[in-house]
């Protein structure tokens, strides 16, 4: 069944109230190391996320509190994970990039600019030995084209022919490096055909379009084709915590606010399903509360002790760890 | 009890019955298929088990290591050949950043297990691109296990052991070591512990994979000069066993480090550093390394002999150690 | 002599000086243009010199970096910055098989006149695939040159030193150190030597880079407690000035490295090995080390301290250095 | 001034005799490491280093022979090279996958598949930057073209405009490994539509056929652009000493020796030119000569002493490397 409009617009506002909560809650020093949010950009997670099935597997990028989030991931749990909480999803071991569930096949969070692509090949191929009908739904960004990772995945995927969805959200920017002065050929999809996989292009910022092309896209990749899906897209915030923004104007960040998904949407849905604003504050109200509480948890819950420092380096081991 | 066979062929008889005993193991590399391997380890099993367990893989370190650990990570057993640890470098980050990684970064959700080999080292004249021992650097990474077989027993027992660890396992097979004949005892390896090759009471040699014939070597002209040495296998660098190591030193008080990489920043630098740590008070003198010289390996095999450790050289070590206590 | 500045702006003025100096010189990375450099160290220099002098580079470490290269090779200077050094993983098979053996390898033929910086280090809770600490990796390489800037004399210094070397120098600025302020010094700067940044008799400490701050209040502190620690900061790990360690250890007879690195195959290790295979008559007791835990970097800021050296952690390695001997 | 037909038969013929000459030295112990031969390939080698200049640049791979005589390298110098000795074009330091003449701009033999295209963008770009006109030209297999940084460096020479003449040798294998199990899209050509560059196929078993292509894009390249050019060829010989051949067929040999660029040359030089037997004779004999004087050269010459083992690892030591 078709996600409704309507939720996968509280699911927007629900990833952009909490990362709104996030920076607040980084200002205050309470989330550290680097944070990179995903306001601006929420519609290619919901609408993509909803295409996928719970068995199949998702990676992502260190811009990831969105996807994990649509994923169905559990909000105090990534909260508590920023705080470095043992409560966190990763037990406060990896912070905002490296945000895990595995339950949901949710494979994180990575730092490594296009580290994460061959994984998810690595992942789809399992799926294909095992004979499981699974996608593997890899996010990552414009820069990540650019690097030689990128590249050999792909040939592999196609190669053998890999149930990979290539998920390319096209931010226009590389940090501070715009599209035109990081890729020779800036239309991303045409980038496959070097491997004769299949593409589409898709509108970033409407929520129903990325939900519509994934599912067409996942149909292919389902019967064993990887597909490349470039979403067009744009970061409101800075790329980080550190970034000053002198790459860009605000006249252009300004013109890409125009088209924001959630103001679009909830506009369209006023306009044509009868949406009120009482159904939005409602929708506001419920989020905070969700938020409230996530950041609650965050607080309330224990830090691991240091005592454990050295779990998880290896499995219960086998061969214990030599520490001098 | 053990037949004879080659370093080589105990290998690929250790893929064979890992391929035979678990479906979901599979091997993939470069040229591991229909080339039969680059060192022929893997001759014959692309025949016997199948394109979809003997996977040739492009030219694409990065990719086909992560793909390794992504596979792992789904649910499969790879084996992953990088043909060799040159050519290692291009995957490196997939192994620091991901394969030893990711189950910290999870918080333990996540395991990785998954087996790499690949040959290393130098001595057959192939010059600086396609001669290192960088092996100690895998050795410097917590969260994988660095495995160096010097023996035909080793070469098939540990991997063997290899794929019953939960974590990445990293095996360095010596190239010179292939057509190596030895005696190959079937029977499990333990890979916690280093191995006592040879006894001897005035001096320890401690070494590892395809160093530890010359190391054996020398002893043996030891030997012949009345020197008593004891040679200790090391057999995994991650994690070290110090206790065989200092045992040994306890009784000898006297030790050298055998290790084909160059010298600063060897794997013989971190032995030497835990032995003057943990046993200061055992040595009769300083902790010997015998590496090679701190060049790229050159092409001319004169060149290439006096740039790697060669018997002559462990046997000045050894009189150094010696001559230290008279 | 020497103005009050920081250690970004010492190594933004001496890139200024660079461009300013020598026309062939130009600085190439990602985000070193329009965002100013992920550290803001490059901030202002392409409003200056334009776009062909101060370039952004995709994402493409290996391809940047082999690029720097061969415009080394070609005649011009380039200045490479790769953002951190967990990215540097993914261009050193180029350092490695390239910029190090290409004189070697060309028996003389060509050099490769090329600076590289680079971030390294932890402390800033990125977590662990950013928060590495390899610089020793990169000593193990003959053929390069490895400075690690610990003050911000040296971090104007080294790199004019740098381009003025025929051969490879990498240039490793420790994170932390970036706001930090010193005196800075613009005279020419010798790569040869370590320095001793702090006299004393009772024990010598050694560090580098971004350990050097905590290693001094490490050696206040042991003052208050009447304990007198030398401090040498190595400043080149290759090649690594021993004369001045030993000297130091010839002094004090006992002595502790502070190293960032996991412990095992640190660089610190490379120190202790030297030092007693050089100088084991000089120590009463076994040179230690005060490294990283060896796990994986966790992001928690109390889990990231507990896996860091910290000056406690250096007070009490010199405690157990001075209980030794008493 | 165009190469004459029957000067390429001669140069093709001499790389062919002097890589016969190798592999029996190589049995015979005199050479040894790996032995890469290009016996079948000379077509691509000698069509195209007629079309550079003398300032032009050339990096090449560890199967080089080829490249190096056809850019006019001392036959008796590479010789020494395999032979190990102090006189060798690398003074016995590289061997034959590391063939070094700076004063031809032959910038060597690399024997990480795909590692020196990155140098080869460098070089390009010290030459943008200083404003010569100058190419250079990167050889390189069907298999590097699986390698992340061939990409990496395709799109930083596309995206800044440099002078490179990318030279894909596809002899259809990469070691065992055939062109259709490992690459997707196995036009290889067709790779640089991801990155807007032009590219032409070549049948390279025709040295013509190869000048008046590498020409034409030379052309373009000159002018600041990148070009791919993929030259369609077969090696005869097994991939290194090392390999059993396992991975293809006689017949398939032996069909692509029918098409032999020295064979086919000749028969037409025969046919349409006038060229006689006595001509060939001749040729055969200047080159067995050459050879000849190459191997007593390099048989006469003398090893370099090991006190000399730490040359060249740093210049003339600014820096006293130390050495414990
Ligand atoms: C290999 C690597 N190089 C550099 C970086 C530093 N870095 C982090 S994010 C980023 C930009 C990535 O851009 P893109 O892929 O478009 O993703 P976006 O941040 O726009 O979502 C850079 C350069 C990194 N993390 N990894
Ligand atoms: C990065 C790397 N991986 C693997 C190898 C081993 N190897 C040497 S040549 C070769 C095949 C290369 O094929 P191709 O690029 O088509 O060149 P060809 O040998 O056919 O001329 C391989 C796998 C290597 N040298 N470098
Ligand atoms: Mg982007
Ligand atoms: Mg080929």
């Amino acid at each position: 069944m078709d996600p409704s409009p309507q939720a996968m617009l509280k699911e927007m506002l629900r990833i952009r109230r909490f990362e709104e909560r996030c920076a607040e809650a980084y200002s205050a020093g309470f989330i550290r190391g680097f944070l990179h949010l995903y306001i601006g950009e929420e519609a290619v997670a919901v609408g993509a996320m909803h295409a996928l099935r719970p068995e199949d597997a998702v990676v992502s990028t260190y811009r990831e509190h969105g996807h994990a989030l649509a994923r169905g991931m559990d909000m105090g749990a990534i909260m508590a994970e920023m705080y470095g909480k043992a409560t966190g999803c990763s037990h406060g071991r990896g912070g905002s990039m490296h945000l895990f569930d595995a339950s949901r096949r949710f494979y994180g969070g990575y730092a490594i600019v296009a580290g994460g692509i061959p994984v998810a090949v690595g992942l789809a191929l399992a799926d294909q030995l095992l004979g499981r009908t699974n996608v593997t739904a890899c996010f990552f960004g414009d820069g990540a084209v650019a690097e030689g990772e990128f590249h050999e995945a792909m040939n592999l995927a196609a190669l053998w022919k890999l149930p990979v969805l290539f998920l390319c959200e096209n931010n226009l920017y590389a940090m501070g490096t715009g599209l035109e002065r990081h890729q020779a050929q800036t239309d991303l999809h045409h980038k496959t055909r070097g491997y004769g996989v299949a593409s589409e292009v898709v509108d970033g910022m409407n929520v129903e379009a990325v939900f519509a092309a994934t599912r067409r896209a996942v149909d292919v990749v389902r019967l064993g084709e990887p597909f490349f899906l470039e979403a067009r897209t744009y970061r409101f915030r800075a790329h980080s915590t550190a970034d000053p923004e002198l790459y860009r104007t605000k006249d252009e960040v300004e013109a890409w606010k125009a088209k924001d998904p959630i103001g679009t949407l909830s506009a369209w849905l006023k306009l044509e399903e009868g949406l009120t604003e009482a159904d939005l504050r409602r929708m506001e109200t419920e989020i905070q509360e969700e938020i409230a509480a996530a950041v609650a948890f965050a607080e309330a819950s224990p830090l691991e002790s240091t005592q454990e420092l050295l779990r998880h380096v290896v499995a219960a081991p086998q061969l214990q760890e030599a520490l001098p | 009890m053990g037949t004879t066979t080659t370093y080589r062929e105990a290998i690929r008889a250790s893929l064979r019955l890992a391929l035979q005993r678990d479906p979901k193991v599979f091997l993939m590399g470069e040229d591991v298929g229909r080339y039969g391997g680059a060192f022929a380890v893997s001759k014959g099993l692309l025949e016997e088990f199948g394109p979809e367990r003997v996977r040739d893989t492009p030219l694409s370190e990065s990719a086909f290591v992560g793909a390794g650990i992504g596979a792992a990570i789904g649910g499969v057993r790879p084996i992953v050949e990088v043909m060799t640890i040159n050519f290692s470098l291009l995957a490196l980050d997939q192994v620091v950043n991901n394969a030893a990684t990711l189950r910290h970064m999870s918080g333990g959700q996540i395991g990785v297990p998954l087996v790499v080999r690949m040959a290393t080292g130098g001595g057959r004249q192939m010059a600086a691109q396609h001669s290192h021992s960088l092996e100690g650097w895998y050795a410097h990474i917590p969260g994988i296990r660095v495995a160096v077989p010097a023996t035909v027993t080793d070469a098939f027992g540990m991997l063997q052991a290899a794929l019953l660890e939960p974590d990445p396992v990293f095996i360095f097979e010596h190239a010179t070591l292939y057509p190596m004949e030895g005696t190959l005892d079937e029977s499990p390896v333990d890979l916690s512990r280093a191995a006592i090759r040879r006894d001897g009471r005035d001096l320890t040699l401690i070494t590892f994979g395809g160093s530890l014939p010359k190391t054996l070597q020398a002893a043996e002209r030891l030997a012949q000069e009345g020197v008593d040495a004891e040679v200790v296998d090391l057999r995994m660098l991650r994690p070290l066993d110090m206790d065989t190591v200092l045992g040994s030193v306890a009784r000898t008080h006297r030790a050298a480090i055998v290790d084909e990489a160059w010298r600063t920043g060897s794997f013989a630098a971190e032995v030497a550093a835990r032995i003057q740590e943990q046993g200061f008070d055992l040595l009769d003198g300083p902790v010997l390394r015998v590496c090679s010289k701190e060049v790229p390996m050159p092409y001319a095999i004169h060149m290439e002999r006096a740039a790697l450790p060669q018997v002559e050289d462990i046997l000045a070590a050894a009189q150094e150690l010696v001559g230290h206590h008279v």
